[in-house]
């Protein structure tokens, strides 16, 4: 065991508070600051200073330098995470891109897709997201339906996506789509690049995309709805029929990312809850203070956790499905942190405009979390299947 | 011995949910979710009053059908399943106040028209107001609909009780903005308010009355929450599959339906109890409360949770149950309150 | 509503209390008793006991009058399930035959079987066991292996049965045989009588009868060996090949019974709970009293529910698969019960002789209720499937 | 930033697991459930000291091997995953008490002894022990192995703790009769028995070792619990599949290995972190205390479970995991008692 960090990466945390220190406005910091942006000018804002913050090299921390990354270590990545949500920097929003759509370029896209693709994507320069869901395929995407028939040199796209994050905003998506209602079912699928914006900002035409109103009122995912769309058939990822693969590799780039940022941010979170109960003079509550402490006890074992996979990916050990896991413990753990919000809130949680906005939005899109990125229920069956070996 | 509803509650019940489903179906309730009215559906309530059900427990002398707890808290019962919003159980608890403590006066006053669908009453309660001379200062958190109440019951320090006018000097009267839209929660300051004494402090009465009550609402939001997730399950497919095949599901919506049902038993016993006045009334309010708000969180979790992604829109019907059942857990006692009572009971003897 | 009895219900009520009164030893009622108790001899005073009661008319209460039975009501039954455990009476030594064999002949027996076996029964002249489970057919009825091969009038019996309750004391089995096996599974089964004992009361020839040692370190289950054991076709249940027919409906008088004495003595060993919390100094302990609070809910909720079973019991109305709500919400709070005395006792529930042992037994007891008797997982099916109609 | 056993101590491991299967298999552990013996199985003992496992917390200077305490973690978590029987943890406590707070005198008198495997000592606390002019009196209930300890390390009112001769006048050491024999739980009474001071009140220090040493004990217990049902599961057959086919099942074995691989990491760093002196080493400890206790509880109820009935008997070996697993839940504070020691730190600050 050894839990310090070698020398250069902390110099590199060093310099990394230095750039914030000087580049990340005060009030941004602030409780509440983002809910009370205009959502588009809100976006912009985030989208600028993330791109200056690509420009000073604090971007594609892991990534090799010929992307425009900065070629750091994987712990350089994990301190980078860390201090992004101590600061409480505002989160990416190119994040899909980010996460999913450049490693897997990296190792699969064409020459022409790696050089047009990544380095832009990195400075925001397009904004992506991903189109996988649709409304009769969340958990089981070999059921989906949106159809890319060929026609000479182009697809010509019809049906729609669904679940589909940053879509009022994003400028491109990459998407799976069935090119072929023949084959086996997940055999017929291709992953393609579609471009959902004519040059004035405005839909493409053919697409119409939608929000999509949340539980909690928010606006963070939406609908695409395609109309003969065309697409030239140099948008393909990997190979036409691939897309199943293309995917399984796709997703599996989230293995190697640790939860510090969740540990962080729900750590900080719980703190706010900590302090909402002194407030209301329930900090004394002893089963109010055994949920507390329970909800420590599993952001703490989630840290190690963090610590543990962050290990197996310096030493480049395969992860294998123990994201799932990972995925379980933020997840259910953020969600009962959201029922102990209200439960020291009492019917006061129900208001807002109080001061509580953002644990009462927590709380509510906590109820997301289970479902979205591979359900609770998906992921025990990845669990039970892949650590434990028990027969489907 | 018989432990069910007799068949004119039960055919009580028909009417009430045939009623509710025409007048204030679900989509009535959402589009309240994007209204900027005062969240009091003037209509339905002027329909609930016509029906004559505003009247169940007022006494026939006051014009009241004199009924009892249990025929109140099946419709109660209908109101959850329906998440119907509206000042309907605040109104039927304020007048029990009325009922149980108002001098002569007062009751001649108010329990006739409230039995008409004339005035809406409703409960302050829970917040440190004080008294002198018959002036009343505080500020009370949470009180349903007191912006369009005709009359508030005030419960001060010490339990005594007090009829005020909400329009009178002295009281303000401010919309929150909760997440259930099915009600409307507002604070009341009183400063100096002139208030009119109840002939009896009879606030614990009260508050047991309505903690069955919502207790049965409670009911009723878990049982549809949990009926509908069933049902949309049977027929979602998933890898080829309705999602409601896969066991871990089923499992944990058989286990579901174990706890919505005791719930259900639970609220029927506890309004009985009170009506026949059984010796472990007082504890029966708090088991059915108590389960009642667990049963309702945990089957309106499980609605999200089951519907998949479609079940965290604003456009589905999911957040209505889930926001009901998170505010009506808090009220008249959540479940650890309740739980720290029956302690009192059964470990202290108290 | 109306939760009063009759007053001819009450009537049996003052009765039944008052020959309980005259009957019943005192220092049998004293916690620990039986405990002590050899276990033979024990078995040997209950036997007698009970037979002593029946003769005095207080058993088969709601059995006609032609069996031997009382001819009372379902509301007597209940009072005398609720008398019986409210005087810490002895449990029936033949509840097998009782619960399930008795009525299954009421209805399907020959009139040879309801003469020689019903009123024998009733007054402990016979003991009865019941033969489903083996080895590999726990839940899984229709897997079941165990032989018995027609030969002229007989079927001669060879394998094995396990979890077999008073396996030890009893003199007879009803069982389920495989009389086929070129049917579909649950087709070639049959329903048959065996004589366990010679005249002598040691094992017939061929039986072998194994105490099977619980984690209780009680014996109260066996397994029962048979090696060409003979059997006259007289002795079949219902017809040849009809045997899960009749263990269905065996089975179903289970579910008119209420949870009353499961409440009732629940209740009495939770508020041994409470005394022992009282006497340790730790009923003040907030945690403690949220969690005896949650379990006296959970009862009181059975109780609601069983006086609701009751009523559809005397309206005549079909139950349905409602007894497996009724055993899931008993045996998971009885082991809710089980894990709060270990924490109201703390380290000291590991000791035996401290007076504990009461509660101790129960609480490792406890963890087979949701094992046998169909486990929480069968029953949670069948809730799943039979009362929410959800898909196989 | 290398969270993970060294090389060495994988190794150590895994000679540890093969003498343990070897020496002491489960069979070895059922016999003693149905012995009459001390309880202390002697040539495990024996063979322990001589591998110098009991050295490994001891300091060079006093004949031992000087290293940390995950190391000694390591350890503990093979006697969990084992249910190894004998003193071997209660002498490792004991032994830190004289290592932390002992004289010099008695440091020598006893470490090189424990190191080799010829004194056995244990820890005696939590009772209401006094002291008048250093004879003590009192009693002091489970505490491990007291019958054939060599030494007791005494606990007394005020924290000072004394090393008394088990054998002198004044000591009465009764067994009892516990649910799980994989260990010996004795009371000891103590009638102005003479004690001999150690030099620093480390009984905080020593506790929190001891809730390490028996966090990992229980991650071990809870981790082969849950391997072997997942074994079993995978092959028994009813309804014509695997029963570890069947979705709830699966789904509860996977909520299960996520709980236990948290209990894991949660031991390893408390370990490390006591011995790296790290910032947050007192809330790692009630961390994995409380983890591994609710962790080892659910792992082992459910090895019950999911085996069916066979998993009640007594000749199956899940009852000795679950015996098991409920003691040691309860030693150096349970898991209710270090969620309140973690709100003292998150929330008081303390």
């Amino acid at each position: 065991m050894d839990l310090t960090y070698s020398e250069a990466d902390e110099r590199f945390r060093t310099e990394f508070r230095g750039w914030l220190d000087a580049n990340l406005p005060a009030q941004w910091r602030e409780r509440g600051f983002w809910a009370k942006q205009d959502r588009d000018e809100g976006f912009r804002m985030r989208r600028e200073w993330e791109a200056g913050k690509a420009r000073a090299g604090f971007a594609g921390i892991q990534w090799p330098t010929e992307y425009g990354g900065r070629g750091g270590t994987p712990a350089q990545r994990a301190i980078y995470d860390e201090e992004m949500v101590r600061y409480r920097a505002p989160l990416t929003v190119n994040g899909l891109g980010l996460t999913f759509l450049a490693p897997t370029l990296m190792v699969i896209g064409t020459d022409e897709q790696k050089r047009e693709i990544i380095k832009p994507l990195l400075h925001n320069e397009v904004i992506w997201c991903q189109g996988f869901s649709e409304p009769n395929a969340g958990s089981d995407l070999a059921a989906l339906q949106c159809r890319a028939e060929s026609d000479g040199d182009e697809y010509v796209i019809n049906g729609q996506k669904i679940w589909t994050s940053q879509a009022m905003h994003a400028d491109k998506m990459f998407g799976l789509f069935r090119t072929s209602t023949e084959d086996k079912k997940h055999r017929g699928i291709t992953m393609l690049i579609v471009d959902l914006r004519s040059p004035d900002g405005s839909p493409a035409p053919g697409v119409d995309i939608r929000p999509l109103k949340q539980m909690t009122g928010g606006l963070d995912f939406g609908e695409v709805f395609f109309t003969d769309v065309r697409v030239p058939k140099t948008n393909v990822i990997g190979v036409e029929g691939g897309g199943w693969d293309v995917a399984m590799l796709l997703l599996s780039f989230e293995r190697g990312s640790s939860a510090m940022p969740q540990y962080t941010g729900f750590r900080r979170e719980l703190d706010d809850v900590v302090g909402l109960a002194r407030d209301l003079g329930r900090d004394r509550n002893p089963l109010l203070r055994q949920r507390i402490a329970n909800s420590v006890v599993e952001l703490e074992c989630l840290k190690y956790h963090s610590l543990h996979i962050l290990t197996q990916v310096e030493q480049g050990k395969e992860l294998g499905a123990a994201s799932s896991m990972t995925k379980l413990q933020w997840s259910e753990t953020h969600q009962d942190i959201g029922e102990l919000f209200a439960d020291v809130a009492g019917l006061a949680h129900q208001i807002s405009g109080d001061g509580l906005d953002d644990l009462q939005r927590s709380f509510l899109w906590s109820r997301s979390e289970t479902i979205w990125g591979g359900s609770s229920q998906v992921q025990r069956n990845i669990v039970a299947e892949r650590l434990l070996g028990l027969p489907r | 011995m018989y432990f069910d509803l007799t068949d004119e509650q039960r055919a009580l019940r028909s009417t009430v949910r045939d009623f509710l489903a025409d007048r204030f179906p679900l989509s009535a309730v959402r589009a309240l979710y994007d209204d900027d009215t005062d969240g009091d559906p003037a209509e339905l309530w002027k329909s609930v009053g016509e029906q004559g059900w505003l009247a169940v427990l007022i006494p026939e002398q006051y014009d009241g059908l004199g009924l009892g707890l249990l025929d109140a808290a099946v419709l109660a019962r209908c109101w959850g399943e329906g998440c119907v919003p509206g000042p309907f159980l605040p109104t039927l608890v304020a007048a029990e106040a009325l009922r149980l403590g108002g001098t002569d006066a007062q009751k001649s006053a108010w329990l006739p028209r409230v039995a008409a669908g004339d005035a809406k009453v409703t409960l302050a309660h829970g917040g440190g107001v004080t008294e002198t001379g018959g002036k009343l200062s505080g500020t009370i958190r949470h009180v349903e609909y007191a912006h369009v109440a005709d009359a508030l019951v005030v419960a001060a320090d010490g339990g005594r009780l007090w009829l005020v006018d909400p329009h009178g000097a002295g009281v303000t009267v401010t919309v929150t903005d909760a997440l259930d839209r099915s009600t409307v929660l507002t604070t009341v300051t009183l400063d100096g308010a002139a208030g009119e004494e109840l002939a009896a402090p009879v606030l614990p009465e009260v508050l047991d009355r309505a903690a069955v009550l919502y207790a049965n609402d409670l009911a009723g939001v878990a049982r549809v929450a949990l009926t509908r997730t069933v049902d949309y399950d049977k027929t979602r497919e998933q890898f080829g599959r309705p999602v409601g095949s896969f066991q871990a599901i089923k499992h944990a919506l058989a286990d579901l339906h174990v706890a919505v049902t005791m719930a259900e038993h639970a609220g029927w016993y506890a309004a009985h109890a009170l009506d026949a006045g059984l010796p472990d009334a007082t504890l029966a309010v708090s088991v059915a409360k108590s389960k009642a708000g667990d049963a309702a969180r945990e089957a309106t979790a499980a609605m999200i949770q089951y519907h998949g992604g479609i079940g965290y829109t604003w456009e589905h019907d999911a957040h209505l149950f889930f926001k009901r059942a998170k505010r009506a857990e808090y009220q008249y006692g959540d479940p650890a309150e309740h739980r720290e009572r029956i302690a009192r009971l059964v470990v202290d003897g108290a």
